[in-house]
């Protein structure tokens, strides 16, 4: 009888078996990666809008309020995206003849709504209330990251559910005084896990278990 | 289901029901029939053995198309996670409006009306879009409370179906083409006086239109000005002029009644009103520690409805036998001196217990006669109520509501007269539906086209369109500005919510087209009345507080006295009493009314009170009647009168009279939308002016061919020994306020091995009142608007996949000719130890800090165990994609704090949750507690009486805690220890001893 | 060796295998059925049916997933039907092979050498089909990764633990797996044989590859030995439990007619009953077909058709009580399903499954009945049918009228139910074939050690 | 010389003339041979001392690994992972976790059980010597054969050759590498 396969079909025939359960493994685990991925959330990736508006230069280098503009964060659900009005108080001052913001001044004369597109968009099976996050000390740059530093702006985080939870689940490590939350780049004036458990008190924050109930996000 | 009903041997039910010990609870005479021993048995299931081919289960490709016009959702929602959104935009506004916030809803008072009465309500708006209807608590006929119809409203409004554009003989024209052509119409008419001019309208309460029709008139003074109103208040308008010589509107008030007698009166469903009637009969009805008084109600109709549900004496009489009996009583109560018995025993058996205990209760007791009736049935009434000293008290009369009241039959018949005679050039319809609605004698559909020119106002285009050349879009009532009165006279103005969607008129525009301001739009128009009729100063101040209200407070007409007049009481030209020949009874449908609402899915798939049929209107008939016809529920019937005939599949209804046969008006329509065309049988082919509701030598003929309802409700004997319902009566619970817990076992707490879950903070319970529950249906209707729920249409309701989160159960128990019939809404009872919960693979379902038993959509997978073990069967299965994602109207439809589900999940009532985390993110803000009555789910704010009640179980106070501690109160199916936080209060008759005896 | 003495003493029907056999014919005769080049038209006509099945089944599959569950009979509140019933008669079906290869194998049964392959080769096409299920009746199939715990995830939700469902998916998955590797490598050896017999290359080629470079060393074989004894003492309890976990999911439940203690044994009875009917309905066409009569001899037939009447008993027993227990409980809905069950609208298929699985049956008790196969044929399929009706009563006559009567509603099954049910046999035939036509289905190493010749002189002393 | 060779292959007809035939090799001093044949023979095994082997031991660290990789998992989700209140009952509701802990231990055992019988073998191996021997292709088949390996200390060509034919085996080859 003469050989079927070559000497090294054997080494072949063993790596083959374990290359398996590795490929196997490999395979999971970039799914898994892509997930998470700025891919998937389009996190960290700039959006073009119809106007090149700058959070960096508005809220970093003005120093305007995030409230100025976004009225409705502290009494709504929905942070609104401001009326093409608020852009024209100062714009019809400053910049009014700028090619730049002739989309603005468009849709000031024609009456028409300016088409952002939505950078931070949940799932529409999730409800998150932005007036609730504000008032029990949630700031804005929690969520939303550095603003002031995006001349285009980008979503910062994966926004994922296991994101959420995070927070959900221990308050204490994220919340700050309700003056500051609309501060960039807050600095704890202290130990952050001694004032944010005296926060959680102070502003009743439920507890993990009622944070954490589905039908808190889901409904 | 009912394809799987099987002939009916009322021999054996009547034996069985002999035999049975105890009280012997029913759902359907098949249970009872279903008694036949096992041969039998086996021979009548095998045709419809389990395994077998289901015949069309290849329709629902039919039915799809139609599925997604209903129920809407804004993108996709309710898709899994995890995976890449399509992007997304935002449109913000260009200029804010003041008072809106995005992202909170805001609430406009308004009013929808019905046969021109006013009720007012509350629509919720969600930048810009009304999305859902509650009743006005400030307003009196309403008192916070909505009925199916207004709950409706809102689809009405975005049903895609609608009229959109404005044609000419099929094609589109403009307004102002249309304009132009009206505005020479007049001008022409004006040579003769508009001589060649008629308006036919409905009924109008409102005070502005009556001025602009009455300034039309003025201009054109032979124009004349006709209404119709198919299911109006005829008889109580006839009535009025009989016996009182002038025309009167009668309203009631029964928290001062202890004891009321209807005669034939739907008034707790029904009829201008209802919702406050059934408010006030409930208060008296509640049964608690502090209150141990009830009222009590006999009740005579033919046709069980939803107030003889609630009777504590209920006495099935043929409609046309209604006016003896009143007759008979009138005598016993000293109103007449008649003859208070009589060969008929039936009719004579209670009417002396029933007179003495309306005379001991002189000036608290009340008679009232249904509208169906005829006239001399209401003027017995008014004498009753006279010689018992009722009026002032239970009973109020007052001048009409109405604007003009006329005898709409003879008004149509004044029109067809002049229609004959050629004398009509131009023929404005504005608003109803008479080809579809008017009597069938008068051969509308022919006589209108002898009308030289035709134009139509109306929602949609349907019969009536068809033979008219204009074709005018009517705006929705949410669209428009526009005014009326309540039921007790109250003005009530209603203000539109969006922008006419399709450019649409209201009847009070096209009217104001043919005076001599024609262009003013229906604000200045409304606006400048009330100020030409405002006496003193601040008008402004005024008006704004009245539209802000949407009434002018204490504007009810007064009450006015008049007296019966003798003669009105003459005995009668011999009531037709053809005994042998069958009875004729026509009826407004109980959910699409006359017909103007076929086109509605919430209201088609809302099962009709007591027969839970959906879909369909059917010739109803009692038990006795089905065996000597020798008939079953699905049979087709050849029905003849008066030389009109069609055919209509049966359906035997326990508790239904011998001897008539009653059919709900409304279905049949042809042109009404993709949802009600083809839909039931048109019973308006039988209609004559003669006998607008009832009217003996009706001839049936079993045909061939049979018919498959879709009802809700499955036909199965119910075993007394699961303590579904517990009822009592009053005697017997204040004598021992156990006893209707008889037999009832509630394991004990202790028998788990497991500890308890603790809840602090807030904990969700409800609690319902069967006692108050009529059954009427506003509920399931408001919970649908809420919730997105999906409708399904008539073949996945027959293959019982209809979505409702609550539903409500009848059980009927006793003699089928007569038997008790109960009410039970079920939504779902929120287990503490959630069977559901256990099983679910993937933790879609699971237990909220609060108690609630969650339901998260997007985790679902839809493996259906939970419904399995659900022991209420309350959770609801999205066998298909039910949820419409493409017509862009339903869209604006949905509630946007509630996800669209999509295929394969699972769904059920949440308590709406949305509701609770929007108080309590308020109260949060606020740094405070959720507030008593802050929180209140759909179906409990729009329950006319008051029947669910939601709180806070860890506050001993709340009203659902107290409801609770009350000794009636008991959990549905509590031997199976699941522990619901909903329970119900045992349900209570208040018999008359003399007659129980 | 107990069946040593019987071959010498009586070698005309109580013989495990016919005598006359050498090492080289078994050998070649069960080879050569993989090895020609032509099947009998037996083999294509089945193997055609199989597939129209099989494209039927792939239809009804395509419907499923573009319209949804709703193309089945189910409706509330019967929320499962055919798909359950399915899935727990399949998985019942595969018990018969681990039973046959691991406890068999146990209890030193030798008889079991020559149809343990096929049954085992059955249990896994078998609990291919029953696998299916769990996923093909889910309202978003393509969800069916939820049911299984993983990490990393950014749901940050698991499985629930305490739902029977999730237990069945592992049961399930670790039968699958175990049954498989255990058959495989029982494999390996007749693998070897194969790829030394095999006349082509490509055949030498794949053969190979399977067996491994198997070369019947001794060293090897007594490893192999331990291996397939410590396997079959792991499938022992794997095949008690996988049933016992299927009928969790209605003991689980809280529903009248679900809620039983005893269901665990019942189940495994009934199991075993209906895969012993399986390898009936395999074994007497294939022995007749390609003449292995002197391999798979009365016997077998008559060994299985005894566990078949044994089963059978135990399952009559439980009929008996649960229904006995109905009434003694004294619970209301117990009671009253158990009711409507022999008297209701499903009546009729209870009293069917009633005669199929009880009355019938008791005709195994004759040896004339066991002796014949044509006979013996039948009543296999009958079991067979039986033991499916009595899952489909279980699940939906259950499920139509539970507790509160005003949901109770009639399963009536659609034409894509019995689609879908009818596949699943398509694609179970499908794959046997497809086995028979490439891999020995009589485990040809096991079969010689049968043989008389396999016995080792003692006397003789080097 | 004994270059190329890996060993002396003797081929017999019947297992009783294997068995007696590696009873003697055994005897004569010989380990390094095996023994070839289509099917188990427990006598052949008793002759060449192959009774004892680690897989018991390897299944029975599968096993453990499983039953504690099933109950853990199932804890460290419902109690510390996400924490969810499900129909009341207690987050480490063990009674619950049974079955899936039985199963990871079956599953565990079951694949160790595979993969160390592999592993022991030394299988995969499509490549080996004796498949050189000219009927090698009949130990599958019928025949018995038994193959001294050039690797054993006593191995000499010639000598063991003729030891072999001393059994009166059927014939005897060399086996190249």
């Amino acid at each position: 009888m003469s050989q079927i396969f070559h000497h090294s079909t054997n080494t072949l025939a063993r790596v083959t078996i374990f290359g398996g359960v590795f490929i196997l493994g490999f395979v999971s685990w970039a799914l898994a990666e892509l997930d998470t991925s700025a891919y998937a959330t389009r996190a960290t990736q700039a959006r073009e809008q119809p106007v090149p508006f700058s959070h960096a230069h508005h809220a970093g280098g003005l120093g305007l309020d995030c409230r100025y503009c976004h009225t409705t964060v502290e009494t709504s659900g929905f942070a609104n995206i401001p009326p093409t009005k608020t852009c024209m108080n100062c714009h019809s001052e400053i910049w009014s003849t700028s090619p730049m913001l002739e989309p603005v001044r468009a849709s000031f004369r024609t009456n028409t709504s300016i088409n952002w597109v939505r950078v931070h968009d949940l799932p529409d099976f999730v409800y998150f209330n932005h007036s609730i996050h504000i008032s029990k000390g949630v700031g804005c740059e929690t969520c939303h990251g550095r603003v002031d530093r995006m001349p285009l702006t980008w979503q910062d985080a994966s926004l994922r559910m296991q994101w959420c939870l995070n927070c959900h689940r221990h308050p204490d490590r994220y919340v700050r005084p309700r003056e500051d939350v609309t501060m960039m780049g807050y600095e704890p004036a202290g130990d952050q896990e001694q004032i944010g458990r005296q926060l959680v008190k102070q502003y009743h924050i439920q507890d993990a278990r009622a944070l954490t109930s589905c039908s808190t996000c889901h409904r | 289901m009912s394809d799987l009903r099987k002939k009916l041997d009322l021999a054996a039910v009547r034996a069985r029901l002999e035999g049975a010990r105890g009280r012997e609870y029913w759902r359907s005479l098949d249970d009872l029939a279903s008694t036949e021993e096992f041969q039998d048995l086996l021979e009548r299931e095998f045709p419809r053995q389990a395994i077998g081919w289901s015949e069309d289960e290849n329709s629902v490709d039919g039915r799809r198309n139609f599925l997604k016009l209903m129920g809407a959702s804004l993108a996709l929602a309710g898709l899994t996670a995890c995976t890449k959104q399509p992007v997304e935009h935002i449109m913000p506004y260009v200029r804010q409006p003041e008072e809106l916030i995005p992202g909170k809803p805001l609430f406009f008072a308004t009013a929808t009306t019905l046969n021109g009465v006013a009720s007012g309500v509350l629509a919720e708006s969600h930048e810009g879009r009304p999305t859902k209807i509650e009743g006005n608590p400030e307003h009196p006929g309403t008192l916070g409370a909505c009925d199916p119809f207004s709950q409706a409203s809102v689809l009405q409004l975005y049903d895609p179906d609608r009229a959109q554009v404005l044609t000419y003989e099929g094609e589109v024209r403009s307004w102002a083409a249309f304009l132009a052509e009206l505005r020479n119409i007049v001008v022409r008419q004006r040579l003769k006086n508009g001589a060649g001019i008629r308006i036919l309208t409905e009924t109008v309460t409102s005070p502005t239109l009556a001025a602009q029709l009455h300034a039309v008139q003025q201009a054109l003074p032979a124009a004349k000005w006709h209404q119709w109103e198919p299911a109006g208040p005829h008889s109580a308008r006839t009535s009025a002029m009989q016996a009182f010589g002038q025309p009167v509107h009668t309203r009631y008030n029964f928290l001062n009644a202890n004891v009321v007698v209807s005669l034939d009166s739907d008034f707790l469903a029904s009829g201008a009103g209802y919702l406050r009637y059934a408010r006030e009969f409930s208060a008296r009805r509640r049964v608690r520690t502090d209150q141990t008084t009830m009222n009590r109600l006999y009740a005579v109709e033919p046709m069980p409805t939803a107030t003889g549900t609630k009777a504590d004496h209920r006495l099935p009489l043929r409609a046309g036998d209604v006016e003896e009996f009143a007759r008979a009583l009138a005598a016993g109560v000293g109103a007449t001196n008649g003859p208070q018995s009589g060969q008929n025993g039936d009719i004579y058996k209670w009417i002396g217990p029933i007179s003495r205990d309306l005379l001991a209760n002189k000036g608290a007791s009340l008679v009232i006669a249904g509208e169906c009736q005829p006239p001399i049935v209401h003027t017995l009434a008014h004498a009753m109520n006279a010689a018992l000293g009722n009026v002032g008290k239970t009973v109020i009369y007052s001048d009409p509501v109405e604007a003009k009241p006329v005898d709409q039959v003879a008004s149509l018949q004044d029109l067809v007269n002049d229609l004959d005679a050629g004398a009509v050039d131009v023929l404005l319809i504005l608003g109803g539906n008479p080809v579809f609605t008017a009597p069938v004698e008068l051969g509308m559909r022919d006589r209108i086209q002898k009308a030289r020119l035709r134009i139509r106002l109306g929602l949609y285009e349907d019969e009536t369109s068809e033979v008219c050349q204009w074709h005018l879009p009517e705006a929705h009532y949410l669209e428009t500005w526009s005014d009326g009165r309540a039921y007790d006279g109250t003005i009530t103005l209603m203000q539109p919510l969006i922008e006419p969607l399709y450019g649409g008129r209201s009847v009070l525009e096209i009217v104001t087209m043919m005076t001599d301001l024609p262009q003013t739009g229906a604000y200045e128009t409304i606006r400048s009345y009330w100020a030409s009729q405002h006496t003193g100063g601040d008008f402004e101040g005024w008006w704004r507080r009245a539209v802000h209200d949407g009434l002018v407070a204490d504007t009810a007409l007064p009450a006015k006295t008049v007296a019966v007049r003798g003669d009105a009481l003459a005995p009668a030209a011999q009531a037709p009493q053809a005994g042998g020949s069958l009875e004729v009874v026509f009826r407004p449908d109980p959910t699409i009314y006359d017909g103007r609402f076929a086109n509605n899915g919430w209201l088609q798939e809302l099962p009709k009170p007591v027969s839970k049929l959906t879909w369909d209107n059917a010739a109803i008939i009692g038990p006795g009647t089905a065996h000597s016809l020798n008939v079953d529920t699905g049979d087709m019937l050849e029905v003849s009168y008066q030389g009109h005939s069609l055919r209509a599949p049966v359906w035997i209804q326990p508790g239904h009279v011998n001897g008539s046969v009653t059919m709900h008006l409304g279905y049949g329509r042809t042109r009404s939308g993709r949802a009600g065309d083809g839909m039931g049988f048109n019973p308006y082919g039988l209609r004559t002016a003669k006998a607008l509701w009832h009217d003996t030598g009706l001839e049936v003929r079993k045909t061939s061919g049979s018919y498959l309802f879709a009802t809700t409700q499955n036909e199965h004997a119910l075993d007394t020994r699961r303590h579904i319902i517990r009822q009592g009566t009053l005697n017997e619970y204040l004598k021992n306020p156990e006893s209707v817990h008889e037999g009832a076992e509630v394991p004990p707490r202790t028998l788990t091995l497991y500890p308890e879950f603790k809840y602090e903070g807030y904990a969700w319970g409800m609690a319902i009142d069967l006692n108050a529950c009529t059954g009427c249906g506003a509920c399931v209707v408001a919970c649908q608007a809420e919730n997105n729920i999906a409708v399904v249409g008539k073949d996945q309701v027959r293959r019982s996949r209809a979505m409702h989160w609550l539903r409500v159960d009848a059980y009927y128990s006793g003699d089928p000719d007569n038997p008790a019939i109960y009410n039970q809404p079920v939504p779902c009872q929120q287990c503490e130890d959630a069977p559901c919960e256990l099983v679910c693979p993937v933790q879609a379902t699971s237990h909220s800090s609060e108690g609630l038993n969650d339901m998260v959509y997007n985790r679902c997978v839809g493996t259906r165990y939970c419904s399995n073990n659900c022991p209420y069967k309350v959770r609801r299965f999205n066998f298909y994609l039910f949820s419409d994602y493409e017509t862009p109207s339903l869209k604006l439809l949905h509630n946007p704090d509630v996800t669209v589900r999509s295929r394969g999940v699972m769904e059920k009532c949440t308590y709406c949750v949305q509701r609770i985390n929007y108080a309590k993110i308020e109260s949060e803000k606020e740094n405070r507690k959720v507030r008593e009555g802050e929180i209140q789910t759909a179906c409990q704010a729009t329950c006319p009486t008051e029947a669910i009640v939601f709180g806070n179980l860890n506050d001993p106070n709340s009203r659902a805690s107290r409801m609770k501690a009350e000794k009636l109160n008991y959990a549905l199916l509590a031997d199976l220890n699941t522990r619901p936080r909903t329970t119900y209060l045992a349900s209570l008759r208040n018999p008359n001893p003399e007659i129980e005896a | 060796m107990p069946d040593e003495q019987e071959v010498l003493e009586d070698n005309t029907t109580r013989a495990v295998i016919a005598p006359g056999y050498t090492f080289g014919t078994v050998t070649d005769q069960i080879a050569s059925v993989v090895l020609t080049k032509h099947q009998p038209m037996f083999w294509v006509a089945c193997f055609g049916v199989a597939f129209s099945l099989l494209l039927l089944f792939l239809w009804a599959i395509v419907l499923l997933m573009a319209k949804g569950v709703g193309i089945w009979g189910i409706r509330t509140p019967v929320m499962w039907a055919f798909a359950i019933t399915n899935f727990v008669w399949w998985i019942g079906i595969g018990h018969a092979g681990t039973l046959i290869s691991a406890i068999l194998l146990l209890l030193n049964q030798q008889w079991r050498n020559s149809i343990n392959r096929f049954a085992e080769a059955m249990t896994l096409f078998a609990v291919a089909c029953a696998g299916m299920f769990p996923l093909l009746h889910l309202g978003r199939p393509w969800l069916f990764y939820w049911l299984f715990p993983y990490f990393p995830t950014t749901i940050g939700v698991q499985p629930n633990f305490r739902s029977p469902l999730v237990w069945d998916v592992f049961a399930v998955s670790t039968y699958g797996t175990v049954s498989l590797l255990f058959w495989y490598v029982g494999l390996m050896p007749d693998l070897g044989t194969l790829r030394d017999r095999a006349k082509n290359r490509i055949g030498k080629m794949i053969y190979g590859v399977m067996s491994m470079g198997w070369r019947g060393s001794a060293k090897h074989w007594s490893i192999f030995e331990t291996a397939s004894l410590l396997l079959a003492g792991l499938a022992t309890p794997l095949v008690l439990s996988v049933h016992t976990v299927v009928s969790f999911d209605f003991t689980i439940a809280i529903l009248p007619g679900w809620h039983s203690t005893f269901f665990p044994p019942y189940f495994v009875a009934g199991a075993i009953y209906s895969g012993f009917a399986m390898v009936l309905v395999l074994a007497i066409p294939l022995r007749k077909v390609y003449h292995l009569e002197g391999l798979i001899t009365r016997r077998h037939l008559d060994n299985s058709a005894k566990l078949m009447l044994a089963t059978g008993e135990i399952v009559a027993y439980a009929y008996i009580m649960e229904t006995f227990l109905a009434w003694y409980s004294g619970d209301v809905y117990e009671q009253a399903a158990f009711w409507h069950r022999m008297t209701g609208p499903y009546a009729i298929t209870y009293w069917v499954l009633i005669t199929c699985n009880i009355i019938l049956p008791q005709a195994l008790w004759s040896k004339r009945v066991r002796n014949n196969t044509p006979v013996l044929f039948i009543w296999s399929l009958i079991v067979l049918v039986g033991m499916w009706l009595e899952r489909y009563i279980i699940i939906v006559s259950s499920l139509a009228q539970d507790f509160l009567p005003s949901s109770w509603s009639l399963f009536q099954a659609t034409r894509w139910d019995w689609a879908t049910f009818l596949g699943t046999i398509g694609l179970f035939t499908f794959l046997f074939f497809l086995f028979i036509r490439l891999l020995p289905m009589i485990s040809i190493f096991e079969v010689r050690t049968l043989l008389p010749q396999a016995k080792v002189e003692e006397e003789v002393r080097g | 010389m004994t270059k190329g060779v890996f060993g002396v292959m003797a081929e017999f007809d019947s297992p009783s003339a294997l068995v007696n035939a590696a009873r003697a090799v055994r005897s004569e001093g010989y380990r390094k041979f095996d023994a070839y044949s289509p099917f188990p023979i427990e006598e052949l095994h008793e002759a060449m001392h192959l009774h004892k082997n680690k897989l018991p031991l390897i299944v029975l660290c599968g096993g453990i690994t499983g039953g504690l990789t099933g109950y853990l998992l199932q804890y460290f989700v419902t109690v510390i992972y996400f924490p969810i209140n499900v129909a009341g009952r207690p987050l480490h509701s063990w009674p619950s976790y049974i079955p899936i802990t039985f199963e990871l231990t079956i599953l565990f055992a079951a694949i160790s059980a595979v993969l160390g019988f592999l592993g022991l073998c030394g299988l995969p191996m499509p490549y080996h010597p004796v498949f050189n021997a000219p009927r090698f292709a009949l130990a599958s088949r019928e025949q018995f054969f038994l193959c001294i390996e050039s690797s054993d200390p006593m191995f000499d060509f010639e000598k063991t050759k003729g030891f072999l034919e001393s059994l009166e085996p059927k014939e005897v080859c060399q086996v190249a590498h």
